[in-house]
């Protein structure tokens, strides 16, 4: 019985850590097309090898000793780990104190990097709604300036998603509304993000990002993006039924791509 | 086995038990465990506080000196005096005059009451100024009355508490059937009530005094 | 609480007569306790067939279940399971099996069972206020399960509910109006229970402990149980408040989780000046804490359990104690470890980031020690010792995933996708299941006075074991390709691929789901077929088997227990025989 | 230490001094109110006033100081150390501030 369980353990063991490793991609992760993207994928490989290894380390042993004390002849005396409780204790202190140690000073500047930091002064500057059950962006227009949002003005029949009022408000009136999310590679961006509804999220697997959207807050993010494409924006904060389909493009295109589709929306508008 | 009995074999070391590291009876220690987790309730509420009004520009200072802050010295008066009220009940039970610790306990019901009035008193005094758990009659920040609704009318629900089981306690002291012990225990919880309110004066009057 | 003033620990020596006030009104921990188990056994029954469903749907999203109709005819047209539906059945499945299977059953249950029998006490300190706290709680589970059946169906809002979600009410989306409420009120009641338990679990410990009985003699079962209590003692404090402002704002129109300017569902609320974020600080910091509230005794009935199979104490028992209050303080040191991404103060990431990854080493010491006594052990395997290996196994597996949910640069990736929901569901659901399955296969003869059947229990094992492995690993997969978790279904593009993933798991969880049968199956056979339990079937040393299976009214007969030894003397060099029982005068000579 | 628990108090007189001193200390706090302070110093000196207060209310009327120090010693830094935790609420609180979208 108890040879059965350390070969079982070990079949889990290794079949779960192999199929980390050989996979389409390593590690089952999307390409990565953002610029600080490398050091969150460097933090997760250095992770994993690290707790990897630990978990592989703790399961195999606890097999070992298992398939050791399985059967075991009548009148065994019990034997005490070589040094008692010491060797664990300073092992698990030594060992995950120096991996939590390497893990935060790196991981923390990591982090710092991408949200402690402020936008590049030349970064372009988007506005994000999200609503239940999609996102709307917004882009200053010639003027360079936002119009101010009304919640009330909020009219999603007639398009108005963001409540503005061109009305009575000089710079709404050549903001560009659009459902896609058109950047130029390359170029830092800075995105505004609020919420009509619920808290949403802005989520991007090939930015690395995830932001949540909370209601009565602007949420600053930045980043630039190195590769061009189409990539799927997605909402990772429950936001209701609809939750599971809110999604938006991001497509990242050269500059001079990007400021014909920029000319083609003006003219939308 | 009768109840002081039990808590004499606990806590008195008796033979058949490990002594307890306080040496107090355990209701004693279930009322001081209580006044801790109540004590972080009633913190928790005032973070609430204090976490929405930091992030409320448009916070408004209503009360001025009289009425509002002077009612409250006044209710703060009546709370501390019915601690010292019940003070003398608790040394009057530990002494054994029944007749007079029965006496003091009916005090610091009445008192407890008499705060309890003042305090409706004054809840109604702003309802009828236009205050409500999501108004603000002054056009500022509608979680002022939200949080002082709340907060006060938290406390006032500890108060009434107190008075209904200062009331059974009296009686049943008076007949005998609560001991001294019982006395003790209540007046720890009374106390906290009173000590509760030692934050809520200066943190939602005093802290919106004109 | 005037309760535990006007009733300073009553005992009744002598056992009432009369079905009621036996079984049902009973103030005897041991049926308390019972009946708490009981609870949780239907709990964790409806909460897996809540989870089959979902399963189900995840897996082949257009399949029609058959008579799903019948649980709700507006969520399931045709037997096809809504979105919104789905979203009902995984907050049921959450709040279910987090506050009524894992707090109910190794807390309060077994605790309520076994913490004054192991202390020697004839009951608890305040058995009145002990009865009160399980049918408070069973109240609330009533409340909770009412909301399957109001119009418009149970909460959608996660079991996290976070607001303005769940706060804004029926505009928002279904089961936010009337469903919500009952969560709310639930929650907020289930809080009251859980605060009389740890009352009563605290006084008991300190208390009532008999003579010999010293804190360091305490087994570790006890310990966890107390630390449990404590920390339970400080965190629903803070939940119950939360769940009150909450029905305020749903009720009586405050603000305090709601800003203003809010059009959900194009209409303007009437709210302003509230903070969504507020509601996220005051439920994690219950939340995380209620994490350690599910695991604690699990670590405790583990390592009880273990010795009475290795014949041997465990390496380090003092060792162990430190690190289940180590990890108890850290408890409330960590929750922002849950809002990395939510909006907070990117500064505080890196606050709570410390101490998360800190907890890691009391966690990786016991783990170590459990590993380290198993060598040159002589394991006897029962059902029982199995599931405690099981349980060392997916504690470990469980516990690596922390580390990366630890650092918020990592987080920003892989929070909210399926990475964190196979990390919770390895650490907390299955190693505290692994526990619960433990203690039930170990203790059951004692509390029912009936053997369960090993066979049963060994295959119920090795279905449970593999399955689980089957069911959450591939998470970590898919959560690392970006699978984002509660979605109802997977259309973005790139989940798409996945879904074959997803079924695999589906049917990993319908066997293993269907091996829980043969669980329940095993325990009613043995309530009513099993052969008689002797007093002490596992040679174990602590209080409980020095006293008959099931023990009497008032635990020991009216014998008024000494206490001579530790609570683990296994194999004990200078001894006549292979153990120890606490309760034997004989004396060991020291070698 | 009898099964009374607190059965030596110091007596009525020294209560009722006590309770002088607490209305003092709450009297203070309506001073302080009033000198017009900026509402952070203002909290700072309320709190603890409060604080003292409260300590004062603790130890004597709830008879702390007659019990075992073990009993002080386990009640206090649990309340003491979860309310610091709280603490962690605070640069959120203020960074909401600054992060306010719209004017309520």
């Amino acid at each position: 019985m108890g040879k059965a369980f350390a070969v079982v353990l070990v079949i889990i063991t290794i079949i779960s850590t192999a199929i980390f490793i050989f996979h389409g991609q390593l590690l089952w992760l999307p390409e990565d097309i953002s610029a600080h993207g490398h050091g969150i994928d460097h933090q997760l490989m250095e992770t994993m090898a690290g707790s990897g290894f630990l978990f592989v380390l703790s399961q195999i042993l606890l097999g070992i000793f298992v398939w050791q004390s399985s059967d075991r002849a009548e009148g065994w005396k019990f034997k005490t780990f070589p040094g008692g409780a010491r060797p664990m204790v300073v092992s698990a202190i030594v060992v995950v104190g120096l991996e939590i140690l390497a893990l935060s000073f790196v991981g923390s500047k990591v982090w710092a990097g991408i949200y402690l930091t402020p936008p590049e002064p030349d970064s372009m500057h988007i506005d994000v709604q999200a609503g239940q059950f999609a996102f709307y962006f917004r882009y200053a227009g010639p003027d360079g300036k936002f119009g101010g949002l009304h919640p009330d003005k909020i009219d999603e029949a007639n398009g108005n998603f963001f409540g503005l009022d061109p009305a009575n408000d000089e710079a709404a009136r050549d903001d560009v509304v659009v459902a896609t999310m058109a950047i130029p590679v390359n170029r830092p961006i800075f995105l505004t993000m609020h919420s009509k509804d619920v808290i949403h999220s802005f989520y991007v697997r090939e930015l690395r990002l995830q932001q949540d959207i909370v209601p009565g807050l602007l949420i600053p993010l930045h980043f630039t993006a190195t590769k061009t494409g189409k990539f799927e924006i997605v909402c990772t904060q429950l936001c209701g039924l609809g939750h599971y389909e809110m999604k938006a493009y991001l497509e990242v295109m050269p500059q001079d791509k990007f400021d014909d589709w920029m000319k083609q929306q003006e003219a939308n508008q | 086995m009768d109840v002081s009995e039990l808590d004499a074999t606990i806590h008195a070391g008796h033979a058949g038990m490990e002594e307890s590291p306080y040496g107090i009876p355990s209701g004693k220690l279930a009322m001081w465990c209580f006044v801790l987790s109540d004590a972080v309730t009633f913190s928790a509420v005032l973070f609430a506080y204090g976490y929405l009004r930091i992030g409320s520009p448009d916070w408004s200072t209503p009360f001025t000196f009289v009425p509002s802050v002077l009612n409250g010295l006044v209710m703060t008066f009546v709370l501390l005096t019915s601690g010292l009220t019940m003070l003398a009940a608790v040394e009057a039970a530990k002494a054994g005059r029944t007749a007079a610790g029965t006496r003091w306990l009916w005090a610091t019901c009445a008192l407890g009451a008499l705060f309890a009035g003042m305090h409706l008193m004054e809840w109604r005094h702003m309802i009828e100024e236009g205050w409500r758990l999501f108004q603000n009659p002054l056009g500022g920040s509608v979680e002022f009355g939200a949080a002082f609704f709340c907060i006060t009318g938290l406390h006032l629900l500890h108060v009434l508490g107190g008075v209904c089981a200062l009331a059974v306690i009296a009686l049943g002291f008076h007949r005998q059937r609560y001991n001294s012990i019982d006395v003790e225990v209540l007046g720890i919880y009374w106390h906290f009530v009173d000590l509760v309110w030692m934050f809520v004066f200066p943190l939602v009057y005093l802290m919106n005094a004109r | 609480m005037s309760e535990a003033a006007a009733h300073p620990a009553v005992h009744q020596h002598t056992a009432p007569t009369g079905f009621i006030r036996k079984y049902v009104f009973s103030v005897d921990h041991k049926i308390i306790g019972l009946q708490y188990y009981g609870l949780a056994l239907v709990a964790v029954f409806v909460g897996m067939v809540l989870s089959w469903l979902m399963r189900i749907h995840l897996g082949w999203a257009t399949f029609a279940i058959p008579g799903l109709h019948l649980l709700s005819s507006t969520g399931a047209p045709g037997n096809v399971m809504t979105p919104e539906y789905y979203l009902s059945l995984m907050t049921m499945h959450g709040t279910i099996m987090v506050f009524f299977v894992l707090t109910n059953a190794p807390f309060s249950g077994f605790g309520n069972y076994f913490l004054p029998i192991q202390v020697g006490a004839p009951d608890m300190a305040f058995p009145r206020m002990n009865m009160m706290s399980f049918w408070v709680t069973l109240v609330a589970f009533l409340v909770l399960m009412a909301s399957f059946f109001v119009s418009d169906g149970p909460t959608i809002a996660g079991w996290t509910v976070y607001a303005p979600l769940s706060a804004v009410g029926k505009d928002a989306g279904p089961g936010l109006a009337m469903g919500q409420n009952l969560w709310a009120v639930a929650i907020a009641i289930f809080c009251v229970g859980q605060l009389l338990g740890s009352l009563n679990f605290i006084a008991t410990t300190l208390d009532l402990r008999t003579k010999g009985m010293s804190l360091l003699r305490l087994p570790f079962s006890t310990w966890a149980w107390f630390i449990t209590s404590v920390i339970g003692l400080l965190a629903f404090a803070v939940l119950l408040p939360a769940c009150v402002l909450l029905i305020l704002d749903r009720t009586a129109g405050t603000s305090f989780f709601i800003p203003g300017g809010l059009v959900v569902s194009d209409h303007l609320q009437p709210h302003t000046g509230g903070s969504p974020l507020l509601w996220q600080h005051l439920f994690w910091f219950f939340g995380h804490p209620e994490v350690y509230i599910a695991i604690l005794p699990a670590i405790g009935i583990v390592s009880h359990i273990l010795p009475a199979f290795m014949r041997k104490p465990l390496l380090g028992p003092r060792v162990i104690v430190g690190c289940m209050v180590a990890i108890g303080f850290l408890s409330y040191m960590v929750w922002g470890h849950h809002m990395f991404v939510s909006g907070m103060n990117p500064f505080s990431a890196l606050l709570f980031s410390v101490p998360t990854l800190i907890i890691t080493i009391p966690a990786t010491i016991a783990t170590l020690l459990w590993i380290g006594s198993v060598y040159g052990a002589k394991l006897r395997f029962t059902s029982a010792s199995l599931f405690c290996l099981g349980f060392i196994s997916v504690f470990i597996s469980g516990g690596i995933s922390g580390f990366f949910l630890a650092q918020p640069s990592i987080d920003t990736y892989l929070h909210a996708t399926y990475f964190v929901v196979a990390h919770f569901h390895f650490v907390m659901a299955v190693a505290a299941i692994f526990a619960i399955f433990a203690g039930t296969y170990f203790w059951m003869p004692k509390m029912i006075g009936r053997m369960m059947n090993e066979t049963l229990g060994q295959i119920h094992f090795w279905i449970t074991f593999v399955g689980v492995y089957c069911i959450f690993m591939p998470m970590h997969y898919l959560g690392l390709a970006g699978n984002v978790r509660r979605y109802a279904a997977f259309t973005d593009d790139f989940l798409v691929p996945l879904i074959p993933v997803h079924q695999f798991i589906t049917i990993a969880a319908l066997v293993t789901g269907a091996a829980q049968f043969i669980f329940l199956f095993n325990l009613i056979w043995t309530r009513f077929r099993g052969p008689k339990a002797p007093d002490n079937p596992w040679n174990a040393t602590s209080l409980e088997w020095s006293t008959t299976s099931p023990p009497p009214f008032d635990n020991f007969g009216g014998r008024q227990l000494v206490v001579h030894h530790e609570a683990y003397e296994y194999g004990v060099a200078g001894s006549a025989g292979d153990y120890v029982m606490q309760t034997s005068p004989e004396v060991v000579k020291p070698q | 230490m009898s099964v009374q628990g607190a059965a030596l108090g110091p007596g009525m007189k020294f209560f009722v001094a006590v309770w002088i001193a607490l209305m003092c200390i709450v009297g203070v706090e309506v001073i302080v109110t009033y000198q017009h302070l900026p509402p952070r110093q203002l909290l700072v000196w309320l709190l603890l006033l409060a604080f003292l207060e409260a300590g004062v209310a603790a130890w004597y009327f709830m008879h702390l100081k007659y019990e075992r120090a073990a009993l002080t010693w386990s009640l206090l830094p649990a309340l003491v150390f979860v309310v610091f935790m709280m603490d962690h609420i605070w640069p959120d609180a203020f960074r909401l501030a600054s992060l306010r979208l719209l004017s309520h």
